[in-house]
């Protein structure tokens, strides 16, 4: 019985999203043909099958988005919005990318210092939230906002002070040492593209999101605290400890955004370093439920929207601003659909409760007059 | 209203080029413009300007793609391989953020020519690096400032604090300080990268311009991009002056507020670009940097409106005084 | 006896999976009191809820002071002239009193002048005693109740439905409620009245309406039944009876509150004033009084959520006043909370996680270095066993607590709880809402653990239970103890006088 | 919602008896608080400004900047207080925002000004709309809504621009016809006169009087006359009770009679009509088109300070004002005024940690030291120094939002059943 249910979960849990991915599709190519656009070559662009480098593309997309996902995840799992993942991991990026680039240690040993701070500064930065909530009740999401606009004007400013005057347009800091690039990995023959090596620590945070999460004591009082804070308070969970961490580990993760980049593909925390992934993250962690799994799938359908539609402009001669729309239809929905069949599930498990109460009152008559 | 912006370059094109000749190879030319793309009445529409200058005389065919606000930088990678991909095997990345996209694909494509605007970070056999001495054509106006103000109070305002704005600002400031040693120069930035909106916000734009005229400037130079328009703005309703860049914005200004424009730091990226392209058709390209400067006409100051005639001759000395070297400009200030 | 002025016809009402009434039949007479009674989950509230519009029943037929009526929603109930009072009060908290009787009434008398004057004659009229001008949190849940109650009268509603309402009462305000409701109905009001309340009903009803099953099984006059009769038609089978046993108290202390007092950090009167209590070994400690009166902050500080402003908390000779929740819940204190859902229950989670919940450092639920993991499957045996002793009605332990019902989920905290053999329990309203069945056997498991030694601290607002668990009774008044009784001898008018401080109370004790 | 504003105390009888001149003020209702607050703070501008003489701290044209910059803001954040006085949180402001500023670029240039401010309104609305539908009707978790909104409004106007504007490329419209402004010349030119005096406290009071008689846009009285019409509607009608009610106790409302969806559904459109109009005022008032990118967060920073102000229009009117201003501080090159400020900022720090230490409680001890400490360090920063650096001017508005959020109390309290889903006949 136990396996016939899970099957049936599965189902319902696949069921969701490529019923949402459908109606997606279509009220995107209402929208298209409302607009007069052509919507056979933009859907041919956008689930065209990508190309090989496209494919390194999303693949080292989705590891950033995922890493992003997973920090605001943790705290959605408290109740907590940590809209301020995009300024924890450009502090981090940039902090990491000033100490690794001193070159102190050697090769590997820099990198792990890199992210060692990396985790510190993004922790750190969270931590005035977390601290401002806890002591002084201030919304975490009026907090993370401001920090997000102070920590783009304090890089800034800090970059200008060490970034290495080069005349250059692009302010960068000091490049990390050739012995601490992280090597690409040649997953995807035929070109000459790799996937991040760092997908490495995506795998990590994702495993170990899981492990804490789903294994631990402290992620039992973490869950605990999310679905029921005055639950988990009768528990003997400490909330404001529990709130300050939770927060500072978003920010942990957050901190490690930046790091598939700046080892893999930029060498050097530069004005030009790619902002915003604190934001898709929000979404891509909704959209995967705050599940580490589910959000790979998510990260990866973002991914997968993001780079097939780069080409809309031109194969298609549509603005690739469509992916926009197309995201945003289909978060709103899979969460619709999601909707749809959870109110389903929960009636299915009332009636099977109900009928296994009903066969139990009958036992109970016709075994021994209580 | 795109056709009407080409700024400076069109006079002498006529249908004088190849146009006409069906048997030479058509030309197939890339353009990967930055944030805002063409219609932001400001840099990126000179260099559509090059590109239809181009397309005039030349036979040419031509895609465009634009990027967007805080995109990845594969997404830049990604535009210039579809480009190439889809034939455009000439490519003109509009823009100093592209420069490692370009440094990239560049490798990967050696048979393809690039040229890359703004920026002299990526280099290779198949890159022309084609750079603007913002700072000397800012020494101009900034002269022109501190010889036409009557407060002595004149102002700047920068989109975002880059070093290719600051290169603006430091020209201006040497410029004016040339004319009078002792002038106030109030300088504002309205926001800080990676936060580009200050190049597109006009409130903000007209905010610090306001601030600044306010507080006795009666001219301000702005290098904000599509926030200039609120510096026009400010400066109509203060009945005051201001200063444009790019483009001669007396021309492709907001037609309300183009008689508060005393003159614009034109740069010329429509040459730029037009330059490319027919070394290109007339296979003459080079690589490495390609400056240009006050000497080679690439950064000018323009005299619509008339507003500065009186002056002209002093701003050419100065002119003169740069291109001989006898003025070095500074470029950070 | 007037004539019919409500009168329900083969109403059936389906959910998913149960049915929750079945081709029931009831006729209400004019100016009279209607009592309707039945178990847990027998489908009182539903036919409630189909008569005031918030549910539309499958089947059946409603006719209103002889109109056959459509009621779709509250609106239309109202219209016709009903009024109902939920077993959840339904008040909005920051909303004066005014606000929330006003609300959707708004056409009677405006929201301002007109409608203040209105709720002060009608509050005045009925000595209802309401500020139209408080905010409703400020209120106790009698105020709160009496707030209701002028909410329907102020629609003007002729026919009026109580769910429930002296689950929370203490008795004088049980009786001030029900002279209220005689004097309602000598104006021709008419009142339906669902209670598990056995001698409630009977002192109050014309007539009786059993339901069992979601079906009507027996219409009676309260003169002709006696309360067990009711108890058996309700269950349809003979009930046991709640018996005290002897004293099983002993002259080991194991928990001590000593002068013990809580300041309200919003300002105000102290929460709780020089508490003084010791509870031995297998004793029941009993805490009388009115809701608000300091019983949840008393608990709150034993259970160390709030930490006291002076005297000390004593676990056998261990000062505990600065412990942490979780550190006392470990030195063995149980703890079955006043509100299930808010404290007690994780309910979108399964029942194998609320059986770890209060108890996540315990060494059978924990393993790893340090004890720093869950040990899945030994809570899920554990929760096999909870589920086993204590008799939670359910399929399997991977259902969500939320599932459950109010019972079940009820028995599932106790068990949880007494299954880790806690030297001290504290239990707030342990059958608060549970039908006599289930009353009856979480009682037994609580003696049975005392007889081992466990000491309790037992509150309650159900004065029976508390007279028939308790080996002591203390009273609480305005966060005081202002009295100590002996169960054999108190009686239950006495009690009821002492919490509302009607009486200078000297302990019989 | 899953971001929920921890109650840092339990909830308890909470008896108002706080002592002294905070009790006082604390017991003054809605409108009066907020004239003493203000008038207090002029007092104390003007004399920051007497005795540091930066004068720009409060000229009319700074606090005219500041309106203009804070009348968006007001607008994004009315809208979230609609949407979440009746329990349906909006995320999804900065989206609808942005459908505002299309909305406002493509009717003005089509049909003229007042038409600009209404196909605003109406985008907003569709937004909202959307919002409302996915919510209430369908019962989406109102964060992830507001997500996807905030995706499909700068989706959807981009893609519309590039179709309607197609003369400019689609990152911008073309420029706008301009709405009516207000100035009383003959005032005007008396008042910036008695303002040029710099006499305490008179040239103040006469710079905030010109702030409002000098080029004054129509939209900036529109959006005051709205905070107040909100308050009003809200608070003092019918509709507005039943509206609080399905953010209070949506259940309760639901057994009086109250169409709760209708209610929220109409709400959230409001909401979404009102963050269109703040879209709408960025693109024809603060400037003259429509430009990808205009927002700037915006709608964010009006949620920021809806909450700021505690789900009430004159606390969201005070936050959008704060924010404003140090805005209009900020790029009005305002070092010298910061740093004029942090000699009142080390003047109130020293006075909230001589208050804590004489209050003598347990663990405010250590806070009141801190604070004076603190005080002390900024009284030297202000003394030894005489600009504030201008690198970091640009954090600010946000700065000072934080460090005001961190001193006021936090009596933070949100309608009861905000960003709780709701579903019909679940009363019980
Ligand atoms: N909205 C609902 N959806 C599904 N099932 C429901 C719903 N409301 C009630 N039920 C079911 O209908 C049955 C009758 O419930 P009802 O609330 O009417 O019982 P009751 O007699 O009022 O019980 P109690 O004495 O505990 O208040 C129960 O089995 C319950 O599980
Ligand atoms: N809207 C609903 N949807 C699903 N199930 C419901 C609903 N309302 C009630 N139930 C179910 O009905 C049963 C009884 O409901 P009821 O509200 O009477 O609870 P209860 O047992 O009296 O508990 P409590 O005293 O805590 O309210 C429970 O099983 C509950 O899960
Ligand atoms: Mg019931
Ligand atoms: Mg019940």
């Amino acid at each position: 019985m136990t396996s016939r249910f899970d099957l049936r979960r599965m189902g319902m849990a696949l069921s969701a999203p490529v019923l949402a991915i459908i109606v997606a599709v279509l009220v995107t190519s209402a929208i298209l043909v409302a607009a007069g656009d052509p919507v056979g070559e933009v859907w041919g662009t956008i689930l065209s099958v990508p190309r090989p480098r496209v494919v390194v593309a999303i693949i080292n997309a989705a590891i950033v988005y995922y890493i992003s996902a997973v920090a605001v995840a943790i705290g959605f799992r408290m109740n907590l919005f940590n809209i301020g993942v995009d300024g924890q991991y450009r502090i981090a990026a940039f902090a990491a990318a000033v100490v690794a680039g001193e070159g102190w240690l050697p090769g590997p040993l820099n990198i792990l210092l890199g992210l060692v701070v990396a985790m510190l500064a993004g922790g750190l930065w969270a931590g005035i939230a977390g601290l401002l909530k806890v002591y002084r009740g201030v919304s975490e999401v009026i907090s993370t906002i401001m920090l997000n606009a102070i920590a783009t004007v304090l890089v800034a400013f800090l970059l200008r002070k060490v970034a290495p005057q080069t005349g250059s347009n692009i302010v960068s800091t000091k490049p990390l040492p050739e012995s601490s690039h992280v090597s690409g990995l040649p997953l995807i023959p035929g070109v000459s593209r790799e996937v991040y090596g760092l997908i490495i620590l995506a795998v990590l945070i994702g495993v170990v999101y899981w492990f804490i999460l789903g294994k631990t004591r402290f992620g039992f009082d973490l869950r605990a605290t999310g679905r029921s804070e005055s639950a988990a308070v009768a528990s003997g969970v400490k909330v404001k400890r529990m709130v300050l961490m939770s927060m500072i580990l978003s920010g942990v993760v957050a901190g490690l955004v930046g790091m598939p980049l700046l080892f893999g593909q930029d060498y050097a925390y530069g004005t030009t370093f790619q902002p915003g992934l604190g934001f898709a993250g929000i979404a891509i962690a909704l959209l995967g439920r705050n599940h580490p799994v589910g959000i790979v799938f998510a990260a990866f359908l973002w991914a997968f929207l993001d780079q097939q539609s780069n080409a809309l402009q031109i194969t298609a001669g549509v603005s690739d601003r469509l992916v926009l729309i197309i995201q945003g239809v289909i978060v709103l929905s899979v969460v619709i659909a999601y909707e749809v069949i959870r109110r389903l599930n929960v009636r299915i498990e009332q009636r099977r409760v109900a009928q296994a109460l009903a066969t139990q009152a009958a036992d109970v008559k016709e075994g021994a007059p209580a | 209203a795109c056709g009407s912006d080409t700024p400076a370059a069109t006079p002498g094109a006529g249908n004088t080029g190849t146009g006409g000749a069906p048997a030479a190879e058509q030309l197939k030319v890339g353009m990967a413009y930055d944030v805002g793309g063409r219609g932001d009445q400001s840099f990126n529409d000179a260099a559509a300007a090059g590109l239809d200058k181009a397309k005039a005389e030349l036979n040419l065919d031509s895609k465009e793609a634009v990027a967007q606000n805080g995109e990845a930088e594969s997404a830049r990678e990604e535009r210039l391989q579809q480009l190439i991909d889809a034939g455009y095997t000439n490519i003109v990345a509009v823009g100093f953020a592209y420069a490692q996209s370009v440094a990239k694909v560049a490798g990967e494509n050696p048979d393809v020519k690039f040229a890359l605007i703004d920026s002299t970070d990526a280099k290779g056999d198949n890159i022309e690096n084609v750079t603007f001495a913002e700072h000397e054509g800012s020494f101009l106006v900034g002269a022109a400032a501190a010889l036409k103000t009557k407060t002595n109070v004149i102002g700047f305002v920068g989109g975002v604090e880059t070093p290719l704005i600051k290169k603006f600002e430091a020209g201006y400031i040497a410029g004016a300080k040339a004319v009078k040693s002792d002038i106030d120069i109030k300088v504002q930035y309205l926001t800080q990268p990676p936060d580009f909106s200050g190049f597109g916000d006009v409130a903000k734009g007209k905010a610090a311009a306001e601030g600044m005229y306010q507080a006795n400037a009666d001219i301000v130079y702005h290098a904000a991009g599509g926030s200039g328009g609120g510096v026009f703005q400010a400066a109509k309703a203060a009945n005051k002056l201001a200063i444009g860049v790019d483009a001669d914005q007396a021309l492709t200004a907001d037609a309300a507020v183009r008689d508060v424009i005393l003159t614009s730091m034109i740069k010329k990226v429509d040459v730029g670009v037009y330059d490319f392209i027919k070394s290109i058709a007339d296979d003459k390209f080079t690589a490495g940097e390609k400056s240009f400067d006050l000497e080679a006409g690439g950064v000018d100051y323009s005299t619509t409106g008339g507003k500065i005639d009186d002056i002209k001759a002093q701003l050419d000395d100065y002119k003169q005084k740069i291109i001989s070297g006898e003025i070095t400009v500074p470029t950070t200030p | 006896m007037g004539e019919p002025v409500v009168e329900l016809h083969g109403i059936t009402k389906r959910f998913p999976g149960v049915v929750a009434n079945k081709d029931i039949e009831l006729t209400v007479h004019r100016g009279t009191v209607h009592a309707i009674v039945g178990e847990n989950g027998a489908g009182k509230s539903t036919l409630m809820k189909i008569l005031y519009g918030v549910q539309q029943p499958d089947e059946g037929t409603i006719s209103v002071e002889g109109r056959a009526r459509q009621l779709k929603s509250p609106a239309d109930a109202i219209d016709a002239g009903i009024g109902m009072v939920f077993q959840h009060f339904q008040l909005a908290d920051n909303f004066t009193v005014l606000e929330n009787v006003v609300l959707g009434a708004e056409k009677l008398h405006g929201i301002g002048e007109g409608a203040r004057r209105k709720v002060k004659e009608i509050s005045d009229a009925y000595g209802l005693d309401l500020d139209p001008d408080v905010l409703v949190e400020h209120l106790g849940v009698g105020a709160q109740q009496r707030v209701e109650i002028l909410k329907v009268l102020y629609r003007g509603a002729r026919i009026i439905i109580l769910d429930e309402p002296t689950a929370v009462l203490v008795p004088q305000e049980v009786d001030e409620l029900f002279d209220n409701l005689r004097e309602l109905k000598a104006e021709g009001l008419t009142v339906i009245f669902i209670s598990h309340k056995l001698d409630e009903v009977l002192s109050v009803a014309d007539a009786i309406t059993v339901i069992r099953r979601g079906t009507t099984v027996a219409e009676v006059a309260p003169r002709d039944v006696t309360a067990r009769d009711l108890a058996e038609l309700m269950v349809g089978s003979e009930l046991p009876s709640p018996s005290t046993e002897e004293s099983t108290v002993t002259d080991v202390p194991l928990l001590s509150v000593e002068s013990t007092s809580l300041d309200n950090p919003l300002g105000g009167r102290p929460l709780l004033t020089d508490v003084n209590l010791t509870i031995h070994s297998g004793e029941i400690v009993g805490i009388a009084g009115v809701e608000g009166n300091g019983q949840d902050e008393l608990v709150e500080v034993v259970m160390g959520m709030r930490e006291p402003t002076s005297g000390r908390i004593l676990l056998g000779d261990v000062d505990t006043s600065s412990w942490h929740t979780r550190e006392i819940r470990e030195a063995g204190i149980g703890y079955i909370p006043a509100d299930r859902h808010r404290h007690g229950l994780l309910l979108e989670a399964p029942l194998w996680e609320n059986v770890v919940l209060g108890h996540q450092t315990e060494p059978v639920y924990v393993t790893g270095p340090g004890g720093t993991l869950i040990n899945g499957a030994a809570a899920r045996q554990e929760a096999e066993a909870v589920v086993e002793q204590y008799d939670v009605r359910t399929p399997s332990i991977n259902v969500t607590a939320g599932s459950l019902s109010g019972g079940n989920q009820q028995k599932l905290i106790i068990g949880r709880e007494m299954r880790r053999e806690p030297k001290v329990l504290v239990a707030a309203h342990p059958t608060r809402g549970v039908d006599v069945g289930a009353q009856a056997a979480i009682w037994d498991h609580i003696k049975q653990a005392r007889r081992a030694g466990l000491g309790v601290l037992l509150i309650s607002a159900d004065l029976e239970e508390l007279v028939g668990l308790s080996d002591s009774i203390h009273v609480i008044l305005r966060g005081r103890l202002t009295g100590q009784f002996d169960p054999d001898r108190v009686t239950k008018e006495e009690l009821g006088a002492a919490m509302t401080g009607a009486t200078a109370t000297e302990g019989a004790a | 919602m899953s971001a929920q504003i921890v109650q840092t105390e339990p909830a308890g009888p909470s008896v108002d008896q706080r002592t002294g001149w905070t009790g006082w003020l604390g017991s003054l209702v809605g409108w009066r608080r907020l004239v003493v607050l203000a008038s207090l703070g002029l007092v104390v501008l003007s004399l920051t400004r007497v005795i540091t003489g930066a004068n720009d701290i409060d000229s009319s044209g700074a606090l005219a900047a500041a309106l203009a910059l804070a009348a968006p803001i007001a607008l994004a954040g009315l809208g979230g207080l609609w949407s979440e006085r009746a329990g349906v949180v909006n995320i999804g402001l900065e989206g609808m925002m942005i459908l505002g500023t299309w909305g406002a670029a493509f009717f003005a240039s089509n049909y003229g000004p007042w038409a600009g401010l209404l196909g605003a309104i109406l985008m907003g609305a569709v937004g909202g709309a959307v919002h409302a539908l996915a919510t209430v009707v369908f019962g989406v978790d109102h964060i992830i809504s507001g997500v996807a909104l905030n995706l499909l409004g700068l989706g959807a106007a981009s893609y519309l621009a590039v179709r309607t504007f197609e003369g400019t490329g689609g990152t911008q419209s073309p420029s706008l016809p301009e709405l009516p402004r207000i100035t009383i010349s003959g005032l005007s030119d008396w008042l910036g006169e008695i303002e040029q005096g710099r006499t305490f406290l008179v040239a103040d009071v006469a710079s905030v009087l010109r702030a409002l008689v000098t080029n004054l846009s129509v939209v900036t009285v529109l959006v005051v006359g709205l905070l107040v019409l909100s308050w009003w509607i809200i608070w003092r009608t019918s509709f507005g009770l039943r509206l609080r009610s399905c953010g209070e106790s949506p259940t309760a409302a639901e057994t009086l009679g109250v169409n709760v969806y209708r209610y929220k559904f109409i709400a959230v459109v409001i909401s979404g009509g009102l963050a269109g109009l703040g879209g709408g005022f960025l693109a024809m008032v603060a400037s003259n088109l429509y430009r990808e990118g205009q927002t700037g967060g915006r709608g964010y920073i009006g949620l920021a300070a809806m909450i700021f102000g505690n789900w009430r229009p004159g606390g969201l009117a005070a936050g959008a004002g704060l924010f404003g201003y140090s805005d209009a501080i900020y790029l009005r090159g305002g070092g010298d005024v910061i740093h004029a400020f942090l000699l009142p900022f080390s003047v109130f720090l020293l006075l909230w940690g001589a208050w804590a230490l004489w209050r003598r409680r347990q663990g405010k001890r250590v806070v009141g030291l801190v604070s004076v400490l603190i005080a002390i360090g900024v009284f030297a920063w202000f003394a030894l120094t005489s600009i504030f650096p201008r690198e970091l001017t640009g954090m600010t508005p946000y700065l000072a939002t934080l460090i005001v959020l961190a001193f006021a109390s936090q009596r933070l309290r949100m309608p009861k059943a905000d960003g709780v889903v709701y579903r019909k006949g679940e009363a019980s």
